[in-house]
C-alpha cells in the first residue's frame, strides 16, 4: 500500500483556472455568434486571427524563454477572444494580429504571465490600436443583416464613420439593445452580453459589483448632467466592457468594497470622458485608468481580521 | 491655457491628468523611476515634490518679474532658478527640521534630491514661457506636483505588486518600471482633450 | 427560529451532500478488534507514562499509562486481554508514538468501576477530577485534556458552555449519529460540565443541515435547567471553535486569546456524552464513535475501541473498495493523513476516510490569478493570498503584521483556489517556524 | 598602468559603451523620452548636451584644484548654467526650429543628471585632456542613444528616419509611438534587450574564463 501524505484540505473545489476561463468563453458565445450573425465572414476572420495570434504568442513565448506551457488554460483564447469583439468587423487583419501579439506578449507574458500582467491585456491592446490607428478603430460598418429590427436608417453609408455614440438619434432602443446598429463586433447586441453576464452570475464565475456599479453610474452621471440613461448605457462599449473586461480578476480589486468603488470610477470615467474629453468613448481608458489604480485600493481597502476587537468592547 | 478662461477646475485636471508631469510633459522621471518602489515612500517624495514646486513656483516668477525683468538679465533666468531653488530647499529642510519635525522626519531625506528634480526648474520655466500670472504659476506648480504624486504613488502601487512576479531577468528594475509607465501614459491618453 | 453564523467560510463538496450521504443513515455498529494498539501520547501535553509491561493481563478501563503532570491525563485500556509489547508505532506525527499493545482475550472484563452518580446530583467540585481520571480529551480533533479546559485560572469566569454538534467537516456524521441515537447522554454530559463549572447556560449548536439531531437533542433539553439548542447555517468552517463563538454569541475572541476570555468554553458533543459517561458510570473513554467512508464496501458509523487499527476497522466495513491512495483521520479539509492503515484510532478520531488513487494523487499548482475567492472564504478575514506572496519572498514578519498567527487553519482557501494553490500547507509551515521561534 | 593612448581610448569606449549614460547608468531619462520622436530632435539634443559636457568637463577639469570642497555643486552648477545658456544662445539664432522642437529641455540640460554626475565623478578628479575625452564619450554615449530610440520612434510612428521614408506609402504609421506612452515603452523595452545582450556576453565571458582556467 502506497499512501500520499500532505495537509489538508484532501478534496478541492472543482473550479479550476481552466474551468473559470471556459465559463467566460462560453459566457462569450452569444456576443461573438450574433457579432458574427451581424457582420459576416470579416467579422469571423477578425476575431480567428486575434485568437490564433494571441495563442501563438503565448506558446511561442513560453517555449522560447523554457517556462511551462500553459495554453490550455485558455487564458490566451478569452484575451485573444476579447480583444476580436472590441475590434471593428473591417478591421485590417494585419492590426488585429499586432494587437492580440502585444496583449499576450507586452502585458501578459513580459510581466511574468498569467496572473501578473496589471492591465487588462485585450483592453490594452485595444487602447494601442486607438491611439495608433484611430481611422481604422473608429470606422464602423453597418450590420449586414439584422435581427429582429427595423431596418437601418436610409442615407447612412455602409462605412459610418462617426460612431455610435454621436449618431444615436437614428437608432430605435430595440435595435440599440438587439445590436442592428455599426459598432465593435461584440459590443453592439447588449442581449446577448446580458444573457452571458446571467451565465457569469448563475456559475458564480464573477460577482455583480462591478458590472452593476459600473453601468448604474453611467447611467446615474449621464442622467445627472442631462444625458439619456438608457442610450448611455445601451451605446458604445460600456455594457460589454463592465461584464466582460472590469470583471478580470487579475486587474480589478480583490475586497467586494474594492470592486465597488473600481465600478463606480470607472463609469464616471467613461461619461466624462464622453461628455468633455477628445475620444468619443472612453470605456477602454476608464478601465486601463483604474486598472493602474487597483493595486492602491487594494492597498487602502481593509477589512477587520477576527479577534481584532478590545477585549471587553 | 489660461486659468482666467477655463477655470479653476478644468485648470487643476489639466495639471493633474490632461497634461500630467510625468505621463505627458516627461519632467521628474528620474524621482518617478528611483522612488518608486514602495509607496509609502512614493507618497513621502510626492508631497515633498508638492511642497517646494509650489514655493519655488511662487519664488522663480516672482524674482524673474521683478528682478530678472526690470535689470534686463531674462538670459540669466535659468543660472538664477537653480539657485532659488537650492536655496530654497535648502531653506526648507532647516525650517522643517526646527518647526516641523514630525513632517521633517517623514519628508526630510527627500528634500536633497529634490534641487536636481527637472521637474522643479521645469515649472518654473514653463511658468515663465506661458506667461502666467502668479496665481497661475503657484497653481500649476501645486497641480503639476500633485499630478506627479499621483503618477509616483499608482507607479509604486504597481511595483509593490510585482514584486512576486516572474518578469525576465533583463527587464527588472529601470526597464519593466519605463514599460508600466508607458503603460499607464497610455490609460492617460484618455484624458486628451479634456481641456480645449 | 433564528439561525446562527458567521461571515465569510464555504461549503466544501456541496455537489454531493459533503461526503455524508453514504453514512447519514447507518446506525452505530460496535466493533471490537482482536489486537489494538493504544497511543500514550496523542493528546495534547505530555505523554502519559506506560506502567504495564509485556505479558501482563489488563482488564477493560485499567490505567495503563498514568498522567505525566497535572494537565496530563491517563490511559485506559480498551479491552481484556494481555500486553504483547510496549513499544512505537509511526502515527500522523513526525517521530513514531510511544505504545500499548494488547490483544483482546475476549471476555470484556471490565475493572471495578466507582460512578459519581446521577450528573444533577454528583458533588460538583468531583466532577472534574473524575474527567482526568476518566482520560478524556477533546474528542472533536484537537484532543486538549478536558480537565484541563475546563480549569480557570484564578480570577477568570465563564458564562456559557457551547457544545460543538456542528459537525461542519466533510464525511463525517459521528457526532450526528450520537445526537440522535444517545441525546440523552449529550445532555447529561453537557450538564455535568455547567454544575463543574458553575454555568448557568449550556447551548447545544447544530447545523440546519441535521434537522433530526436537532429535534433528539431539542426533546432531550427539554426540561434540563439553562440547556438550549442553536440551530447553525450549515457553513465550513462553522464548527471552528472561534467561528461557533461569533455565531452564538456574537462576541469574537480576542486575537491571541483563549475562548475563556469572552467568557465561554466550547466543548465537542462526543466530549460531552464521555463526561456524562465518567460522571455516571466511573467509566474512562476506551470506545468512541468513528465514521468509515470513501472508498471502503459498506461505509458505516462504527463503535470503536481506541487503538483498533485502520485496517481492521475498514475491515469491518467490508474491506477497502478501490486500491487506496490516500487515507486521512478527520473530514477532508482538515484531516490528517496516515503513513499506513495499521496505524490506531485514537480519542480524537472522528473518521477514517480513504481516498483512491485518483482522488489522492497530489495536485499541480498554478499562477495565482487573484480571483479573489480565498479573501472571501477566509473565515478570520485574512487576505491568504497576500500572506502566500508575502511567505513566497521571505518576508514572514510581514506576514505577522498581517495576522498569519490568526490563521485557524481550516482549509477553506486552499479548496476555493481554482489555481489550486497549496495556501493553507504554507501557512501551517509558518505558523510552525514562528510557534518554534517563539518558544 | 595603460599607455596614455589606451588610456584615452579606454575613456572613449567607456562612455560609449561601457558605461552608456542612458542604458547602462539610466541618467537623463527626461530629455531621452521628451525629445526621441524624431531623429534629428534626438541628434540635436545630444549634441547639445555633448557641447555642454565637453565644455564643463573641461573647465570643472581645469577649475578642479581652486574651487573649495564645500562650494562646489555650486560651482559645478554655475560652469554647467554657462554652457547651457551659450548652447541655448548659439542655437535660438542658428537653429530656431530645433531650438522651438526641444524647448524647455535645453534649458534642462542643467540639471540633467548625467553633467553633473559626470563633473562630480570624472572631471573633479582627472585632467583637462581625460576629462574632455570624457565628455566626448559621453556625449556621444547618450546622442548615439538618443539617436537609436528616437529612429525606432520615427521610424514605426511616422515611416520615416531623419525625414526620409524607409517603410513606402503603404505603411500604415503606428502614432502611437510618436506620443508619450511610445517614448517609456520603446525606452523599456530597449533597455531591457540590452541588458539581455550585456548577461549574455559576460555569461559567454565568464564560460570562456572558466573553460581556459
Amino acid at each position: 500500500m502506497n499512501l500520499r501524505m500532505s495537509t489538508g484540505p484532501h478534496l478541492l473545489d472543482k473550479d479550476t483556472t481552466q474551468s473559470l476561463m471556459l465559463d467566460v468563453l462560453i459566457a462569450l458565445i452569444p456576443a461573438t455568434a450574433l457579432g458574427v450573425y451581424f457582420f459576416g465572414v470579416s467579422a469571423a476572420l477578425v476575431l480567428l486571427v486575434c485568437i490564433v495570434t494571441a495563442v501563438l504568442s503565448e506558446l511561442i513565448w513560453q517555449v522560447l524563454m523554457k517556462k511551462p506551457v500553459r495554453i490550455t488554460d485558455f487564458s490566451a483564447v478569452v484575451t485573444g477572444l476579447i480583444l476580436g469583439l472590441n475590434l471593428p468587423a473591417n478591421a485590417p487583419l494585419w492590426m488585429a494580429a499586432l494587437g492580440s501579439a502585444i496583449a499576450i506578449l507586452l502585458v501578459k507574458q513580459l510581466f511574468g504571465g498569467i496572473g501578473h500582467n496589471f492591465l487588462n491585456p485585450a483592453i490594452f491592446a485595444r487602447a494601442v490600436l486607438l491611439a495608433s490607428w484611430p481611422v481604422h478603430m473608429t470606422s464602423y460598418v453597418l450590420p449586414q443583416r439584422l435581427l429582429l429590427g427595423s431596418a437601418a436608417p436610409s442615407g447612412v453609408d455602409v462605412v459610418a464613420s462617426a460612431t455610435p455614440l454621436l449618431s444615436t438619434s437614428q437608432w430605435s432602443t430595440m435595435d440599440l439593445f438587439i445590436g442592428n446598429i455599426p459598432g465593435t463586433i461584440g459590443e453592439v447586441s447588449k442581449a446577448a452580453i446580458l444573457v452571458g453576464f446571467a451565465y457569469l452570475l448563475l456559475r458564480g464565475t464573477i460577482t455583480w459589483h462591478v458590472p452593476t456599479f459600473f453601468v448604474g453610474t453611467v447611467a446615474l452621471l449621464t442622467w445627472v448632467l442631462g444625458g439619456n440613461p438608457l442610450t448611455a448605457v445601451l451605446t458604445g462599449g460600456v455594457l460589454f466592457g463592465a461584464v466582460f473586461m472590469a470583471t478580470d480578476y487579475v486587474t480589478n480589486p480583490m475586497l467586494r468594497v474594492g470592486q465597488c468603488i473600481f465600478g463606480v470610477m470607472c463609469g464616471v470615467i467613461v461619461v466624462v470622458i464622453r461628455m468633455y474629453g477628445g475620444y468619443p468613448e472612453g470605456v477602454t481608458f476608464a478601465i486601463l485608468f483604474m486598472n493602474c489604480i487597483t493595486p492602491l485600493i487594494d492597498r487602502y481597502s481593509k477589512r477587520k481580521v477576527y479577534g481584532e476587537v478590545k477585549q471587553h468592547a | 491655457m489660461r486659468l482666467s478662461e477655463v477655470g479653476f477646475f478644468l485648470f487643476m485636471i489639466d495639471c493633474i491628468l490632461t497634461n500630467n508631469y510625468i505621463f505627458s510633459r516627461f519632467l521628474g522621471c528620474c524621482p518617478f523611476l528611483g522612488v518608486s518602489s514602495k509607496v509609502e515612500t512614493s507618497i513621502g517624495m510626492g508631497l515633498a515634490v508638492t511642497f517646494v514646486m509650489g514655493l519655488a513656483s511662487l519664488f522663480t516668477w516672482t524674482v524673474y518679474e521683478f528682478l530678472l525683468i526690470p535689470l534686463k538679465l531674462e538670459y540669466l533666468s535659468t543660472i538664477a532658478f537653480i539657485f532659488i531653488i537650492a536655496a530654497l530647499v535648502q531653506f526648507v529642510e532647516m525650517f522643517m527640521k526646527k518647526s516641523l519635525p514630525a513632517l521633517y522626519s517623514a519628508l526630510g531625506i527627500y528634500l536633497p534630491l529634490i534641487t536636481t528634480n527637472c521637474a522643479v526648474l521645469g515649472v518654473a520655466l514653463l511658468n515663465i514661457n506661458s506667461n502666467y500670472g502668479l496665481l497661475e504659476s503657484v497653481l500649476n506648480g501645486v497641480f503639476g506636483a500633485l499630478g506627479f504624486l499621483l503618477a509616483i504613488v499608482m507607479m509604486a502601487g504597481v511595483r509593490e505588486r510585482l514584486e512576486t512576479s516572474d518578469i525576465p531577468k533583463p527587464f527588472r528594475g529601470f526597464s519593466i518600471s519605463l514599460v508600466i509607465a508607458g503603460m499607464m501614459a497610455v490609460a492617460f491618453l484618455g484624458f486628451k482633450g479634456l481641456v480645449k | 427560529m433564528s439561525i446562527f453564523t458567521f461571515r465569510g467560510g464555504i461549503h466544501p463538496l456541496k455537489d454531493r451532500h459533503e461526503g455524508k450521504s453514504e453514512t447519514r443513515d447507518k446506525p452505530v455498529k460496535e466493533f471490537v478488534a482482536k489486537t489494538v494498539c493504544i497511543p500514550v501520547d496523542t493528546h495534547l501535553g505530555a505523554p502519559s507514562v506506560p506502567v504495564v509491561k509485556k505479558g501482563d493481563r489488563v482488564l477493560i478501563g485499567q490505567v495503563i499509562a498514568e498522567a505525566a503532570g497535572p494537565r496530563g491525563i491517563p490511559v485506559h485500556a480498551s479491552v481484556s486481554g494481555t500486553v504483547t509489547a510496549v513499544g512505537k508505532m509511526q502515527m500522523m506525527g513526525k517521530l513514531p508514538s510511544p505504545c500499548i499493545f494488547i490483544e483482546n482475550d475476549e471476555q470484556d472484563e471490565w475493572v471495578e468501576l466507582t460512578p459519581l452518580g446521577d450528573v444533577e446530583q454528583a458533588a460538583a467540585e468531583k466532577i472534574i477530577p473524575a474527567i482526568q481520571a476518566a482520560g478524556i480529551c477533546g474528542m472533536g480533533g484537537a484532543c486538549f485534556p478536558t480537565h484541563a479546559k475546563m480549569t480557570l485560572p484564578e480570577g477568570q469566569t465563564v458564562d456559557t458552555i457551547i457544545l460543538n454538534g456542528a459537525e461542519c467537516e466533510t464525511f463525517l456524521t459521528a457526532d450526528y449519529r450520537l445526537m440522535v441515537e444517545q441525546s440523552q447522554r449529550v445532555v447529561d454530559g453537557l450538564r455535568a460540565a455547567m454544575r463543574a463549572m458553575k454555568v448557568s447556560r449550556g447551548v447545544i449548536a447544530i447545523e440546519d443541515n441535521k434537522p433530526e439531531a436537532i429535534t433528539a437533542m431539542q426533546q432531550a433539553a427539554a426540561g434540563r435547567t439553562g440547556v438550549e439548542v442553536a440551530t447553525l447555517k450549515t457553513k465550513y468552517p462553522q464548527g471552528g471553535e472561534k467561528q461557533l463563538i461569533e455565531a452564538i454569541t456574537g462576541k469574537q475572541v480576542p486575537s491571541g486569546g483563549l475562548p475563556m476570555h469572552v467568557q465561554v468554553v466550547v466543548l465537542n458533543v462526543a466530549t460531552a456524552a464521555a463526561i456524562a459517561d465518567a460522571v455516571k458510570e466511573g467509566k474512562p473513554l476506551v470506545s468512541r464513535i468513528t465514521t468509515v467512508t470513501g472508498c471502503v464496501k459498506k461505509p458505516s458509523n462504527l463503535l470503536l475501541r481506541i487503538g483498533t487499527s485502520v485496517s481492521d476497522a475498514v475491515g469491518a466495513c467490508g474491506g477497502y473498495s478501490e486500491e487506496p491512495g490516500k487515507i486521512f483521520f478527520g473530514g477532508s479539509m482538515t484531516g490528517l493523513c496516515i503513513p499506513d492503515d495499521q496505524v490506531p484510532m485514537t480519542k480524537a478520531n472522528n473518521g477514517i476516510v480513504v481516498l483512491n488513487e485518483k482522488q489522492g494523487k497530489s495536485h499541480v499548482e498554478n499562477p495565482c490569478i487573484r480571483c479573489g475567492r480565498c479573501v472571501e472564504a477566509c473565515p478570520t478575514k485574512l487576505n491568504p493570498m497576500e500572506l502566500r506572496n508575502l511567505l513566497d519572498t521571505d518576508k514572514m514578519e510581514e506576514a505577522e503584521k498581517k495576522n498569519l498567527t490568526d490563521c485557524i487553519l481550516c482549509g477553506s482557501c486552499s479548496y476555493v483556489c481554482p489555481a489550486k494553490r497549496w495556501l493553507v500547507a504554507s501557512f501551517k509551515e509558518a505558523k510552525d517556524l514562528i510557534a518554534a521561534r517563539r518558544n | 598602468m595603460p599607455k596614455k593612448g589606451n588610456d584615452l581610448r579606454g575613456v572613449f569606449i567607456n562612455g560609449l559603451l561601457t558605461e552608456n549614460p542612458t542604458f547602462r547608468l539610466v541618467l537623463g531619462t527626461c530629455p531621452t523620452l521628451a525629445v526621441t520622436t524624431s531623429a534629428i530632435n534626438g541628434l540635436g539634443m545630444g549634441l547639445a548636451a555633448t557641447f555642454v559636457l565637453i565644455g564643463s568637463n573641461a573647465v570643472i577639469s581645469l577649475l578642479r584644484n581652486f574651487i573649495p570642497n564645500k562650494v562646489r555643486i555650486p560651482a559645478f552648477v554655475v560652469v554647467i548654467c554657462t554652457f547651457v545658456t551659450m548652447i541655448q544662445m548659439l542655437m535660438q539664432a542658428f537653429v530656431p526650429p530645433l531650438y522651438d522642437a526641444l524647448g524647455i529641455f535645453i534649458p534642462l540640460i542643467v540639471v540633467n543628471c548625467i553633467i553633473l554626475a559626470r563633473a562630480e565623478a570624472f572631471a573633479s578628479k582627472n585632467n583637462v585632456v581625460r576629462s574632455a575625452m570624457d565628455g566626448v564619450s559621453m556625449g556621444l554615449g547618450f546622442t548615439l542613444a538618443l539617436i537609436l530610440i528616437s529612429s525606432i520612434r520615427e521610424l514605426l510612428g511616422n515611416g520615416t528616419v531623419f525625414g526620409i521614408n524607409l517603410l513606402g506609402a503603404s505603411f500604415e504609421p503606428m502614432l502611437l509611438m510618436v506620443l508619450a506612452p511610445g517614448g517609456f515603452i520603446v525606452f523599456g523595452l530597449l533597455l531591457g534587450i540590452i541588458n539581455a545582450i550585456g548577461e549574455k556576453r559576460k555569461a559567454g565571458k565568464e564560460d570562456k574564463e572558466v573553460a581556459a582556467a
